[in-house]
């Protein structure tokens, strides 16, 4: 996936961590070189209520900031973002480019019919991958959830290295 | 966050304490049915804090009600 | 307090002191990545801060709380929280009189709760920074981002500033410090960015080392006397012969409210050194749209340029990083021979498109639009700025959202 | 009394969601003896809310809520700050307005409801927290108080600005650190019922949310006096769970410790609150 | 409640129901000679009025006693006096929001100690009135009249209304009423006047008889539902979806703003009416000069065109009526013609002339020049108009002062 | 210490006004056994003032002057109201900012102050009326109690508005009628002496200021009590003849009725403040 | 005196009703049929400390207000108004109109020669009248000064029926 | 107000008092000069409010002070 501007979108719930994993993606991609901004969605959330971060990575000097509108890359990191509507926009897809990428924390398949045909119409590849379960098994904790998840993350995109991950798991 | 409570109906019908029911946090969630002689939890509105638990199995030491990972069902 | 080669001086924080043309331009910087929140705490580290007092509200508190981290380092002389803005904005009124440099962070509810103070200081002729995370006012209530408190500020006597990204707060913080304690300028400066868009916003940003600082503030050069009982008083108060007698009061009052508008208007040429210039420009120097704009609408207007340029269409930003002062001449300037002029803001009231058109009465025959509008907290896409543009202009709209 | 509005129009009945309907048939209505016993069985005031997974404070809003002996005439006033979350999901008037103003807009709703109303009984309840109703709201609390006015003021005191994220608040014990004290708080925390008590409130109770009947009582209490005799004051420990760094099903055990030393039970009754209290007990509604 | 002929309707202080037009237009008047604190008296007297809140301060303090008074002889439902202006505005939204209608009075620094109650009022669309009698803020401390804290509210959708004086603020107050409640409209209004020169100048006033009285309000006319427990509340509050969750408030909080000022656009038609016209006229029609402006600078502009007129030199005074909404289509229609424009005003801002220059921008050729400009309390001699219109206009100052 | 900020230069002594040559010659600065007796012989700190004929206010303001232990080294923080009048004419730096705010600048001044001059004294002062300390500046009155500031606030207490002309305040006994308060005052005086004791004050005192030597007494305990150990209050009757309906010559006489009555002296002693006030009184200095 | 427009001027010390003067004269001016406004200076006087009042009568309608800048004539109420300059011009006869009229409610001539000379350049007449005595001496306090200086003003200016004096005293 | 007060030098001196100098409301006004054993009014800063009066009368019984009308000077 070679963009001049890959946006970011992590719907998920209080408590999660997602704003930690929009951080350290950002980091990430700085230290690799790249333009990089994040932020997380301007809430006061609780845990367990909706929650939402974004980042925005570039070979240019990025001025956009605020929710991405029009995200490259949607990541949900919990199931209720769809199953119970828990997501800033309505459906979670919306504004999704065109040859897109979601990522969604479960085994499951929880996409309509509808919103299949909406996303092949707009080539977006859809990724299911249970993150908490992959967590529990090999962290032996459900709080390393956004960790799995940043791996599917960069595996997916595969540009930024190893180092530069560290390096921003580390400045957290 | 990632759990839900449930209740062990049998265990529960022991006794007729309907505790937990006015310590959980969130309204309309943890309810007792007088017909069927033990709590429930809509579990959709479980929040997963585990008070109900601490309150049956720690105060109360019955061990009635437990925490278990639930379903995701697409709502389609 | 000069920094000579000959004679190193040291601040109370045991950091080496420097001129502020050392510490802005000249000083080694070095790529650090963080939020705007973050970067006040750094600006803060280097601006010899002799006290800060705080109040809870988002999204100004993470500030607030690394200013008072700074205080538990040792960096800053006093600092507590006080009991609302109301409080807090006159225990800063306090500490200045007393002979402090100050800052202190709000946002939307808290300024508009402090209100009063606002001319107060400005009046009271104390050099305090106050940086405002703007954000929506009730009702209904909105922690979100939103500038129409800006437009409640405009007429309080203090200079206003708005910086763009967290590099610009960083920088703006520490040139605030020293153009508002110039002596012949001596009022408050507000630095406003907008929430969020900034405070919570993490990117790179180029700092000098944090082992230098500015030098102290010093009281005795303040153009009215300090309230430390070290110097004579006379028989002198801070709003002096107002109720001394009645019948010169109104006389006072109005002399010296001009005399603050003047002494922002003495405030432009350092603004214009230690900012490097009221206004930056972006884009096609040649163009004949142009975006007036100010904080994230700047941003934003910069990327739609972009856009627009992909379509094929010149257009440019001109992004005032001053209010108060205006920019008079330097926007009559910059869009001669513009034939549109958009103003996009993040509020309803369009305070900025009002100021631009009343700058430019008679001094322009653009084209002025009050618009892309976005209020309550949304970003603006700069695809939905390129769409109203092109929209209003009758071109075709291309670009795919 | 106008419980009635809750009643949905038979011809709508099919096309009404179930929570509301559930207000009508399921709720505790027109019944001055309803209680915390009630929510084991019976459709709450509050449908659903947004507050951390296990805080206190929503186990103190259930119930306040099932304590209320007139929901159907309460008015809810409330203020900034995580309580604030809950109200738009409670199914009766509830008003919001500024950060710290509650007691003021409480003060004109009473009134005017008392002049337009004259023959009916209307509960005017502030909910709101410690930062509210101690530091940026304890002119318009205090004043509300000295001006006798017949509203019921409940602080839930998490000792801590929640909201915004854990800045020390006027009620934070001396010594903890929280965000904006750095070096632990350099003072005590304010003991606001002996406030309330010289300020003129005619019922003031401190005590933890621990024990469900006891905070029926005390609210019962509150809003009785109130009606009759003038401002009365509950003081409620509700501990951040989050801020303080406990674990979501340790909010209970944290308030029980407390039950025993800071926040043991305390009550203070006026002479004048002492005879209502008396009178309605004697009716059977305590 | 109709006062049909078949069926007279009562007050509860007993007085006649008659219809806004009957009260305003159609009544007997007689002449009385009264302050504008008195006059203030007179027309809540009328105005079936069930609440109002007061704070002292001068120079609004005698009008808020007389409310007092009128609570005292039973023509005002409920009254006391807060404790402080922030309270008191938070106190009357208490009573509006409980349905009923309210009335209070403030000045100068009490205005920005309850400044953020402003915005709140009218997000939560209550149709209060506040009769600002305009004075100096701090610092200095001047109690005397400035009307600078008039720019402070230009922004917080509220109507503001300006009354020139004793008799217009009488009128204004009913029409203020009738206005603000309306229900496509439900906002506040705010009912400016200078203090002292109007609140305190005695002059002849007429009056309607005082047995007669505007209907009462109906808050169940109202769009959004009374708190009074007497409506059904839904699952809903004044400021509702926005706690409800994040992701729906920015919208909601944007919507809801464009709302309130919606709402002030669809006052036009009832102001027009009940102020017969937004603005006032007064002079030679033709004349190539005008002096645009609001208030007691309106009464000193008319002398000053008397005075011009003995020069044999022509010109008039637009006289605006509402600053919120701004009578646009009227000014632009009134200044046709017209060669310059002098904006005379009470404050050292010039925030009128700012409103008229932004409105013109591209609809005048006009030379719009911002003076007189007194603050801080003086009166605005016509003499200084006329003398610094002269000099502006290069002509010969020969009269005399 | 900077009393030397009064003196003169030599060179000027013949073009400087009388009344400032007489601070630097005929004042009393420097000098913490300085009192009330000093009245009759000595220059004041107030030049002159424009209170109305008679008024109690000017007479506390004459005690207070004469009473403060360290003048040059003293920040007298006021408020708006009649007193407001009388500082620009005070010898002294001297702060007038908003009204009710002057506990709130008093505690940032002192706050910098210690931070700027670690090893000197600065008594920081506030003086205010009795609306601007318990109405309005209520909050900001009890906070600074609350946070411990080592200022000493005084009130003035005429128990009215008196500056914008009479109208009923908090500290107006219940059934007077004054303005905006028609009907009479519908509910009691606010007891502030009793809420700065729970509030954290470590030295209150209440009394009228019909005896000079009292006055001074009180408000050096209550000065070297806040120099060292916290906040200290000092509510003072100064009945406001205009508003009362007194003649210029009636005040004293309506003091010493209330001494009797409602202003019967009266103090409170934290131990800690005790200690001081003992040390000091061996020192000889009170 | 017959002007288009005549402006007073009272300044005095607090306490000494000059503001009930001045709504006195306007409101007989307004009951004989004049156009009349009146209103005192904005202060917050105190007893002994200045205070000002006003008054304009016309034969048409009066927009003007606030303090006369240019008075025709000048009703000053005590001595220390000249002795002590309390007053709120200085000197107080500053703005005096030409044929302008001034009333000093004192026995003795407290004018310089230089004022002398400024006022007879303009043709002011100045009118020594000792009010607080005839105060004393005839309503036996001095507290009816005020009604003195009005009985002067009413006197010199001769355009004002005594029913309309009477009036406007009533209407207070 | 129209009024100052004056002491009657003889009388003051029968005492040693200085009581009124403590009492006047203004400052510098009313002091006491040992030189000359009584007290003094300047009067141009008296405010003729008369306390002092009721000091020196009412409480003390010594009648050594009272209010007289001052002289007018034109301040030539
Ligand atoms: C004038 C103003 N200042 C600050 C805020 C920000 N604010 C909102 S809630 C809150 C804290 C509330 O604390 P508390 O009352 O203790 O309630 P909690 O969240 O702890 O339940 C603050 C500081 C605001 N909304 N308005
Ligand atoms: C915010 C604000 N509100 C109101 C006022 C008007 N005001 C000035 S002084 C005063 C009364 C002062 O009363 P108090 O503090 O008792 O002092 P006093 O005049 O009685 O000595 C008031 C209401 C003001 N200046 N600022
Ligand atoms: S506490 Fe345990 S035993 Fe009691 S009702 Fe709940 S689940 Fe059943
Ligand atoms: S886990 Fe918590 S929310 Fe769920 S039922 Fe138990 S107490 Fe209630
Ligand atoms: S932050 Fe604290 S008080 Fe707020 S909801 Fe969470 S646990 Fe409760
Ligand atoms: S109004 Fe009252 S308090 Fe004010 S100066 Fe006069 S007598 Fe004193
Ligand atoms: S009180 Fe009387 S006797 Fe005593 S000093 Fe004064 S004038 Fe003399
Ligand atoms: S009359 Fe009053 S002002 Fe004059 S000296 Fe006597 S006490 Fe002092
Ligand atoms: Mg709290
Ligand atoms: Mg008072």
């Amino acid at each position: 996936m070679m963009r001049r501007r890959v946006n970011l979108r992590m719907p998920a719930l209080g408590g999660q961590g997602a704003v930690t994993a929009a951080h350290i993606i950002a980091t990430a991609a700085d230290y690799e070189g790249y333009y990089a901004v994040s932020n997380p969605f301007f809430g006061a959330e609780k845990r367990m209520a909706p929650a939402e971060s974004y980042a925005r990575i570039g070979i240019e000097p990025i001025f956009d900031r605020g929710e991405v509108v029009y995200p490259d890359v949607i990541m949900v990191f919990h199931p209720q973002v769809i199953t119970m509507g828990k997501s800033y926009t309505m459906p979670f897809y919306s504004g999704i480019k065109k040859d897109g990428l979601i990522i969604i924390n479960s085994d499951e398949d929880l996409l309509t019919e509808e919103d299949k045909e909406y996303l092949a119409s707009l080539n977006v590849k859809v990724l299911n991958f249970n993150a908490t379960k992959f967590a529990i098994d090999i962290a032996g904790t459900e709080l390393a959830t956004n960790m799995a998840m940043l791996g599917a993350f960069f595996g997916a995109i595969g540009v930024v290295s190893i180092e530069a991950i560290e390096e921003g798991i580390k400045s957290r | 966050m990632y759990y839900v409570a449930q209740v062990i109906n049998d265990e529960c019908s022991k006794y007729n304490c309907k505790q937990c029911t006015l310590f959980c946090p969130e309204p309309n969630t943890l309810m007792y049915s007088d017909n069927e002689h033990h709590a429930y939890v809509v579990s959709e509105r479980c929040k997963g804090c585990a008070l109900c638990v601490y309150v049956c199995s720690n105060l109360l030491k019955r061990n009635a009600i437990n925490m278990v990972m639930p379903e995701v069902h697409a709502n389609k | 307090m000069k920094a000579t080669t000959e004679q190193v001086q040291y601040n109370r924080a045991g950091q080496r002191i420097v001129s502020p043309d050392y510490l802005l331009f000249e000083a080694p910087r070095t790529k650090h990545f963080m939020t705007g929140s973050e970067a006040v705490k750094e600006a803060v580290k280097r601006a010899s801060v002799d006290a800060s007092v705080s109040y809870p509200i988002t999204p100004q508190s993470e500030a607030a709380h690394l200013i008072g981290e700074l205080w538990a380092e040792g960096y800053v002389g006093v600092y507590f929280r006080g009991e609302s803005e109301f409080g807090v904005m006159s225990e800063l009124a306090g500490c200045a009189l007393a002979g402090a440099r100050c800052i202190t962070t709000t946002s939307g509810p808290g300024t508009l709760r402090a209100m009063e103070n606002f001319p107060m200081w400005a009046g009271t002729r104390i050099p305090v920074q106050l940086v405002l995370m703007a954000r929506g006012v009730n009702t209904p209530l909105s922690i979100q981002p939103d500038n129409l408190e800006v437009s409640f500020l405009l007429d309080t006597g203090c200079m206003i500033w708005y910086a763009e990204n967290v590099q610009e707060l960083f920088d703006m913080i520490l040139a605030g410090f020293i153009v508002a304690e110039q002596p012949s300028v001596h009022v408050p400066v507000v630095t406003v960015v907008d929430g969020f868009f900034v405070s919570h916003t993490r990117e790179a940003i180029m700092l000098p080392p944090d082992d230098i600082a500015l030098p102290p503030y010093d009281p005795y050069r303040a153009p009215l006397p300090v309230i430390d009982a070290e110097v004579p008083p006379g028989r002198y108060m801070r709003d002096p012969f107002v109720m001394k007698s009645n019948y010169i009061s109104y006389a006072t009052h109005a002399s010296w409210q001009w005399e603050v508008r003047a002494a922002i208007e003495r405030s432009r040429p350092f603004a214009k050194h230690y900012l490097r210039g009221l206004i930056e420009e972006f884009g096609d120097p040649e163009a004949e749209i142009a975006f007036v704009t100010v904080g994230t609408a700047a941003a934003q207007a910069k990327e739609a340029v972009r856009l627009l340029e992909d379509e094929g269409i010149k257009a440019k930003v001109v992004k005032l990083k001053t209010v108060r002062p205006f920019p008079i001449q330097e926007l009559r300037e910059a869009v001669k021979g513009v034939k549109t002029i958009f103003v996009p803001e993040f509020n309803v009231v369009g305070w900025l498109e009002r100021e631009v058109k009343r700058y430019l009465y008679n001094h322009s025959q653009a084209d002025i639009v009050g618009g892309t509008r976005v209020a309550g907290g949304m970003t603006m896409p700069p695809e939905v700025i390129v769409k109203e543009a092109l929209q209003y202009l009758g071109k075709e709209v291309k670009h795919v959202i | 009394m106008s419980f009635k509005i809750y009643q949905v129009n038979e011809d709508l009945l099919d096309v009404v969601p179930q929570e509301i309907k559930d207000l009508q048939f399921r709720s505790t209505f027109n019944n001055p003896k309803r209680g915390v016993l009630d929510l084991s069985y019976h459709k709450e005031l509050i449908e659903e809310h947004s507050l951390c997974a296990g805080c206190p404070e929503s186990m103190a809003f259930r119930y306040i809520l099932a304590s209320l002996p007139a929901p159907e005439d309460t008015i809810i006033v409330n203020s900034t700050g995580c309580t604030s979350l809950v109200f738009p999901h409670i199914a009766l008037h509830t008003v919001h307005s500024l950060f710290g103003n509650q007691n003021a807009v409480a003060s004109g709703i009473k009134r005017v409801l008392e002049w337009r109303f004259p023959d009916k009984v209307k509960d005017v309840v502030v909910l709101a927290g410690d930062g509210a109703t101690v530091d940026i709201g304890l002119d318009c609390t205090l004043q509300s108080f000295f001006r006798q006015e017949k509203i019921t003021t409940i602080c839930f005191d998490n000792e801590v600005y929640a909201n915004t994220g854990g800045q020390e608040s006027g009620l934070t014990v001396k010594g903890h650190v929280f965000k904006m004290a750095p070096k632990g708080k350099q003072w005590n925390k304010v003991p606001m019922w002996q406030l309330a008590i010289d300020s003129g409130c005619h019922y003031v109770a401190r005590l933890t949310v621990s024990s469900p009947k006891r905070v029926e009582q005390v609210i019962k209490k509150a809003i009785y006096v109130a009606r009759e005799v003038g401002p009365t004051y509950v003081h409620l420990y509700t501990p951040c769970i989050l801020e303080i760094g406990l674990n979501s099903d340790d909010g209970l055990d944290e308030m029980r410790a407390r039950d025993k030393e800071r926040f043991a039970f305390f009550e203070y009754v006026t002479p004048e609150a002492e005879e209502v209290i008396a009178r309605v007990k004697e009716e059977g509604l305590l």
